[in-house]
């Protein structure tokens, strides 16, 4: 075993990495189901649209415009969605809503096969993160070291306004009881309708962020749901808290386990979360109770 | 019958449930009083279990239940009603009775034959039907019916497990006075050895059917004692007058 | 509560002599689509037994089923069991599995119980893909059929073995009716309909669930086996989580919790299915419209629409005791008052 | 495989009445994948195949007539439709195939049935090795073929320890073995060992990092799709390309990927029986060709659906008209096409064809391009338990 110190700050970043890039998905999941108690399954797909958003107007205006276009496009198809789709879900349990959301998937993986074709896309890094860093002795991409800022700063913002704004307050009161929130004269609606909105948005994010770093292809979505799906039970739905400790998990157990275990790197992340659902059903940091 | 030792429970910083101990001889049918937020029905969810109390015991035929689960002691004979309807809102009122009497006579759990159907458990459901007064609803579904005749069901469905200890929250909350009367002279219809305890906020039904009466407030028993010692209690007045009428 | 209608029977009749008529006279395909509908309906009928009476909506019955289907191939291929004791053993230890997922998920509610079980049937499904002794992605191959030559059937001909799927179908059809009509079916229901209640009646309802599922699991198994005798090979693509996700949706297509409305709506999705995909590449498009349609429609499905319109007397549909479910569930959480 | 199953999937294609087409019009089954993850392999092979259809079918005095169905990449699916191909459309031959998994599953029907089926992409050792069926031809490769010149390959550049990485199912561990295998024996040492879980691996960087520490002089990979993409841009990124050369099997860099990889594939040297810069006239025209039909340069994909359409219609003008003497006459292929001399190997009916190591370059206006560095003679795979007869 590579026991110097090296391997394990190496290893430490790539744990880190995969986690900021699974919390920029889950975090935008999670919230909304604490808000609207609705798991989208078509969460992934909207990662992936974010994906071929940023390259195809990355293309054109660059890496740093396509960042920029990518999360306002999957919104506004978000706007759709939750016009046609959510809106009238809303009160039609988990099983119609896992359903309908579960359909979207293959509506939206043939749409972009039909809009972008089968190939994959290019997705450069870009020049400005081109290159690699030296951190703690260890050389390291700078584009990884850009995407861990990023899911951190994210996840201080989303702390921030969680925490200390008026909104904030306001979507923690509707996590922790919705009728009363309205009774207490908030606009529950809209504000679902706000949130939803921005858990798109940071889907069509992590799908930007994540081009560069993968392949642009049009099952990409289909292949990050369950790790995020995994990350949202393990932390406990409905929590910010809980969307970083289960992103941080999986990272560390994925990465880890593939290093030091690799004949058991899935089946580890699987035991453990079968542990969690034994032993504390509603997740490590449910949002209530 | 039904003892408790030294009852507590608290959520926080707010005791619930503080040192309740109450003993029920077979067949007593006793009536617990007390203002809203005075424990009752908390006190109700420990003795069935629903919730775990932080100190104490519960004793069930003499038997320590504390730690056995809900349906364990439903089996050993306590069964309750609740004071919110707790149904089968789909399904109709014979199938609420026969799926609790499906329960007391050992048919819930086999794969051969029909629960609902057997004799015994027809049977069973006819007698509850009868006292709880539902004949005329039997294949009525639950959602059709009116509330007070749900009321009744929920009686009814708590009785058809043919319990040794009933425990019923409220079961005239919400119904009109007339109604009330009729519940009354259901309570005095039911067999005699069945104990019973009963949360009630109509006074004239307390009285009309507790042999004892107990008084809860902030979780604690203040008083304990037969109707014609509260009738005269100072204490219960004082309750009953203050907090307990703004209710 | 499950019951026999006359209209279920009706549809029961209709479906068998349509079933029975285009496996005597179809072509070669139009009998293995008889075959596939069969198979696919045995899996939706297990589904339903938990989800459309017990309101454990599972996302793991393709795993299920697939675990049955590797069972029966494990225990042909590489143990070199005679088929028909491979059978009853796939049956055996794919039920077993599942009584236990049943006891472990049946804790959670919701969409909890969605997550929980679609978890337990990745994990299956990482399982066979990745240990080598069920080989992989490339699966195992010459899985043989039952040799049922001592009765004067040959299962290798392909009209055969659609009349022996449609018989085990007929006999699941009877089993699952049977037992839903049984204490644990009518006990399961109640429970669906009011879990608290159940418990202070003394029920043990982890147990009730872990049994229905474990008895649902077995009939899921007998799917997988029946699969992996038509194609005679199985893949670990068979116990991916989109398998249940279908299989949900076949038996929303056809109305949650009336068993034979599963029934129709896998008839439904296989013929919808190779209908449109001889047209276009992108029959997932199209399907999946169609699907989201039916789900978003207030009807439970085509039987729940037409025993609407047919019957006088309203059945409850599960598909509504379920959402209701949630609203209470909901409620209870935000520890509000019904309004 | 035991007799019953052998027994039985004939009694499953015998039960079908078997009719023979007309002489003049052959029915060909296009079994590919037009949906889900390999959907964009289909969409090649099959241009390949119609183009390859026009091109050569002129003068072969048959019309062709195509049924395509979609085979999902999955097995059951690939399976149930074989069937209908076989019984109710009742094709003379059939074409196609990108998944080794479905070829495993469709191998006994094909054979039971006597329908020759010529294989257009997957490339399963065992297809043309122990479970070989003279009915069953690959026009494309074998995933040994491709790797086991690599390895002696790479001990004459000098290469001697080498760390190898690949995805974990069947083909990756044939391929990375085949090259283990020629490598050591010519001298080489295999210094680490990575199987990464098949289209699960998101993130390569945990294994480069052992990789890199590993001590090799070089890695060798195989990875293909999406992977392929993701595993030589992370490569990249980590600056691992001057450190520690990477080589591969060629799908690695594939003309199919090597636009979404742009500059992170530059350097990378891999092998393989086909790329669009192979320098001569057939694959002038090919490449022309096909550019002018999909609009973008061939890749082996194409090439495998070009040179199986024009199997089939070498095949036809030597005079097969049913599935007996097409299957007869598929044996016996031979022709020069973009790959250069193409013959079927009659022991195993296994493609023979030279093998190019090729580096991805920066070509004109900074697209990526491949330069040829050597070209590796065919060379026919060892037989391997297949007991190969002859039609006719």
């Amino acid at each position: 075993m590579q026991a110097d110190l090296g391997f394990w700050v190496l290893q430490g970043l790539n744990a880190l990495q995969l986690s900021m890039l699974l919390f920029l998905l889950s975090v935008g999941l999670t919230v909304i189901f604490g808000l609207m108690h609705f798991v989208n399954l078509a969460h992934g797909s909207l990662y992936a649209l974010g994906a071929y958003a940023a390259a195809t107007a990355g293309a054109a205006i660059g890496f740093w415009g396509g960042l920029l276009v990518a999360p306002f496009a999957v919104a506004a198809l978000g706007v759709v969605l939750y016009l046609v789709f959510i809106r009238r879900m809303r009160r039609a349990g988990p099983m119609a809503q896992v359903l309908v959301t579960f359909g979207l998937i293959f509506v939206m993986l043939d749409l972009t096969r039909i809009v972008w074709g089968a190939q994959a896309l290019s997705a450069p890094v870009p020049a400005l993160l081109d290159g690699r860093l030296t951190i703690l002795g260890v050389e390291y991409p700078a584009y990884r070291l850009f995407v861990i800022a990023l899911g951190l700063a994210i996840w201080g913002v989303l702390a921030l306004v969680l925490g200390r704004t008026q909104i904030g307050a306001m979507i923690r009161a509707g996590v922790d009881n919705d009728s009363m929130a309205a009774c207490m004269g908030i606009d529950v609606e809209k504000m679902f309708f706000l949130v939803f909105c921005v858990g798109c948005a940071l889907a069509g994010l992590a799908g930007a962020v994540a081009a560069p770093l993968l392949s642009v292809t049009p099952d990409m979505g289909l292949q990050i749901l369950i790790p995020t799906l995994i990350v949202i039970v393990i932390g406990g739905l409905g929590s910010l808290k809980g969307a970083i400790a289960g992103s941080l998990i999986y990272g560390v157990v994925q990465t880890f386990g593939a290093v030091l275990f690799p004949q058991f790197a899935s089946i580890l992340i699987y035991g453990l979360l079968a542990a969690v659902l034994i032993l504390r059903p509603a997740g490590l940091f449910p949002a209530k109770g | 019958m039904l003892e408790t030792r030294n009852l507590s429970k608290s959520f926080g910083a707010i005791h619930v449930t503080r040192n309740v101990s109450l003993k029920l001889e077979r067949g007593e049918r006793r009536v617990i009083l007390g203002p809203n937020g005075a424990g009752k029905t908390t006190l109700f969810n420990q003795l069935v279990g629903e919730i775990t109390p932080d100190e104490g015991q519960v004793f069930l035929a003499g038997e320590d239940v504390t730690a056995l689960s809900v349906q364990a002691r439903a089996r050993r004979g306590l069964s309750r009603s609740y004071q919110k309807n707790t149904l089968f809102d789909g399904l109709t009122v014979e199938e609420n009775l026969g799926l609790a009497a499906s329960v007391t006579h050992g048919h819930w759990h086999n794969i051969r034959y029909d629960s609902l159907t057997r004799r015994d458990v027809q049977d069973t459901v006819r007698e509850v039907a009868e006292q709880v007064r539902l004949m005329p609803y039997l294949h009525a579904r639950v959602s059709d019916v009116s509330y007070g005749v749900r009321r009744q069901l929920e009686v009814g469905v708590a009785l058809a497990t043919r319990p040794l200890v009933l425990l019923m929250d409220e079961p005239t909350s919400g119904v009109g006075p007339e109604m009330a009367k009729g519940f009354h002279d259901l309570l005095n219809d039911l067999p005699r050895d069945l104990t019973l305890l009963i949360i009630e906020h109509d006074m004239d039904l307390a009285f009309a059917v507790a042999d004892s009466i107990t008084v809860l407030n902030y979780g604690e028993v203040v008083f304990d004692g037969s109707p014609e010692e509260a009738r005269g209690s100072s204490l219960l007045k004082d309750i009953y007058l203050g907090a307990w009428e703004d209710a | 509560m499950f019951r026999h209608t006359s209209l279920r029977f009706w549809a029961l009749g209709l479906i068998a002599a349509a079933a029975v008529l285009r496996a005597l006279t179809a072509e070669y395909f139009g009998v293995e689509m008889v075959a596939e509908i069969a198979i696919l309906a045995i899996l939706v009928i297990a589904l339903d037994m938990v989800a459309g009476f017990g309101g454990m909506v599972s996302l793991c019955h393709g795993a299920l089923m697939g675990a049955g289907a590797y069972a029966y191939a494990m225990l042909t291929v590489k143990v070199g069991l005679a088929p028909s004791a491979a059978f009853a053993g796939a049956i055996a230890i794919t039920g077993a599995a599942s009584w236990l997922i049943g006891a472990v998920c049946g804790r959670s509610h919701g969409i909890y119980f969605i997550m929980a079980t679609l978890a337990f049937g990745q994990m299956g499904y990482s399982l066979v893909f990745e240990q080598p002794v069920f080989g992989g992605d490339d699966g195992v191959s010459g899985v043989p059929r039952i040799d049922l030559s001592l009765i004067g059937l040959d299962l290798n001909d392909p009209r055969t073995f659609a009349f022996a799927c449609l018989f085990v179908l007929g006999l699941v059809y009877w089993f699952a009716t049977h037992v839903l009509q049984a204490g644990l079916g009518r006990t399961l229901t109640g429970i669906m309909h009011n879990e608290q209640r159940m418990r202070a009646l003394g029920v043990n309802v982890w147990r009730i669930k872990a049994d229905m599922f474990g008895l649902s699991g077995m009939i899921a198994a007998a799917a997988g086996a029946l699969a992996a005798q038509h194609v005679m090979f199985v893949s670990p693509g068979l116990l991916n989580w989109t398998v249940s996700g279908e299989a949900l949706v076949v038996v929303i297509l056809g109305g949650l919790g009336t068993i034979i409305g599963p029934v129709i709506g896998a008839i439904a999705f296989v013929m919808l299915k190779h209908e449109v995909s001889a047209h276009t590449d992108y029959w997932h498009l199209v399907v999946g419209l169609i699907l989201i349609a039916v789900v978003m429609s207030r009807a439970n499905g085509i039987f729940g629409w037409l025993e609407q319109r047919l019957s006088r007397a309203r059945p409850s549909s599960a598909r509504d005791v379920i959402a209701h479910q949630v609203r209470k569930d909901l409620a209870a959480q935000g520890a509000l008052e019904d309004a | 495989m035991s007799n019953f199953v052998k027994a039985a999937v004939a009694a499953v294609i015998a039960s079908s009445a078997v009719a023979q087409a007309q002489a003049e019009d052959i029915k060909v089954g296009l079994l590919l994948p037009f949906s889900g993850v390999y959907a964009a392999l289909g969409e090649e092979i099959e241009t390949g195949f119609r183009l390859g259809l026009d091109t050569f079918g002129e003068g072969s005095g048959a019309s062709f007539e195509i049924v395509r169905e979609d085979s999902e990449a999955s097995p059951p699916v690939g399976l149930a439709k074989t069937r209908k191909l076989v019984m109710q459309d009742k094709v003379d031959v059939m074409a196609g195939v990108v998944s080794s998994g479905v070829l495993g599953a469709i191998r006994d029907v094909v054979d039971g049935a006597k329908v020759p089926l010529i294989v257009a992409n997957a490339g399963n050792d065992e297809a043309t090795g122990e479970a070989c069926s003279p009915w069953i031809t690959r026009m494309s490769f074998s995933n040994q073929q491709v790797n086991r010149p690599m390895g002696k390959y790479l001990v004459d550049q000098g290469i001697t320890k080498v760390f190898t990485i690949g995805a974990d199912y069947a083909a990756g561990q044939q391929m990375i073995g085949a090259f283990a295998e020629a490598f050591k024996a010519a001298g080489g040492e295999i210094v680490g060992q990575e199987f990464t879980p098949f289209q699960k691996t998101q993130d390569f960087g945990p294994f480069l990092a052992k990789a890199k520490s590993s001590g090799a002089q070089a890695v060798y990979a195989f990875y293909a799709g999406g992977e392929a993409i993701s595993f030589v841009k992370q490569y990249d990124s980590f600056g691992m390309k001057d450190a520690l050369p990477l080589y591969g099997a060629g799908f690695l860099t594939s003309q199919l990927y090597v636009d979404a990889q742009g500059r992170a594939a530059e350097g990378v040297v891999t092998a393989l029986h086909y790329v669009p810069t192979i320098d001569n006239e057939a694959n002038r025209q090919f490449v022309e060709a096909f550019k002018v039909k999909a609009g973008h340069l061939p890749s082996e994909y194409a090439v495998h659906g070009y040179d199986a359409a024009r199997a089939l219609v070498e095949a036809v003008k030597s005079g097969a008209t049913d599935r007996e003497t097409l299957g007869a006459a598929l044996q016996k292929t031979s022709f020069d096409g973009p790959r250069g001399a193409t013959a079927i190997d009659p022991a195993t009916n296994n493609i023979v064809q030279p093998i190019y190591v090729y580096q991805i370059v920066a070509g004109e206006g900074g697209a990526q391009t491949q330069k040829v560095l050597s070209q590796l003679p065919a060379e026919a795979d060892p037989v391997n338990g297949c007991e190969m007869a002859l039609i006719n």
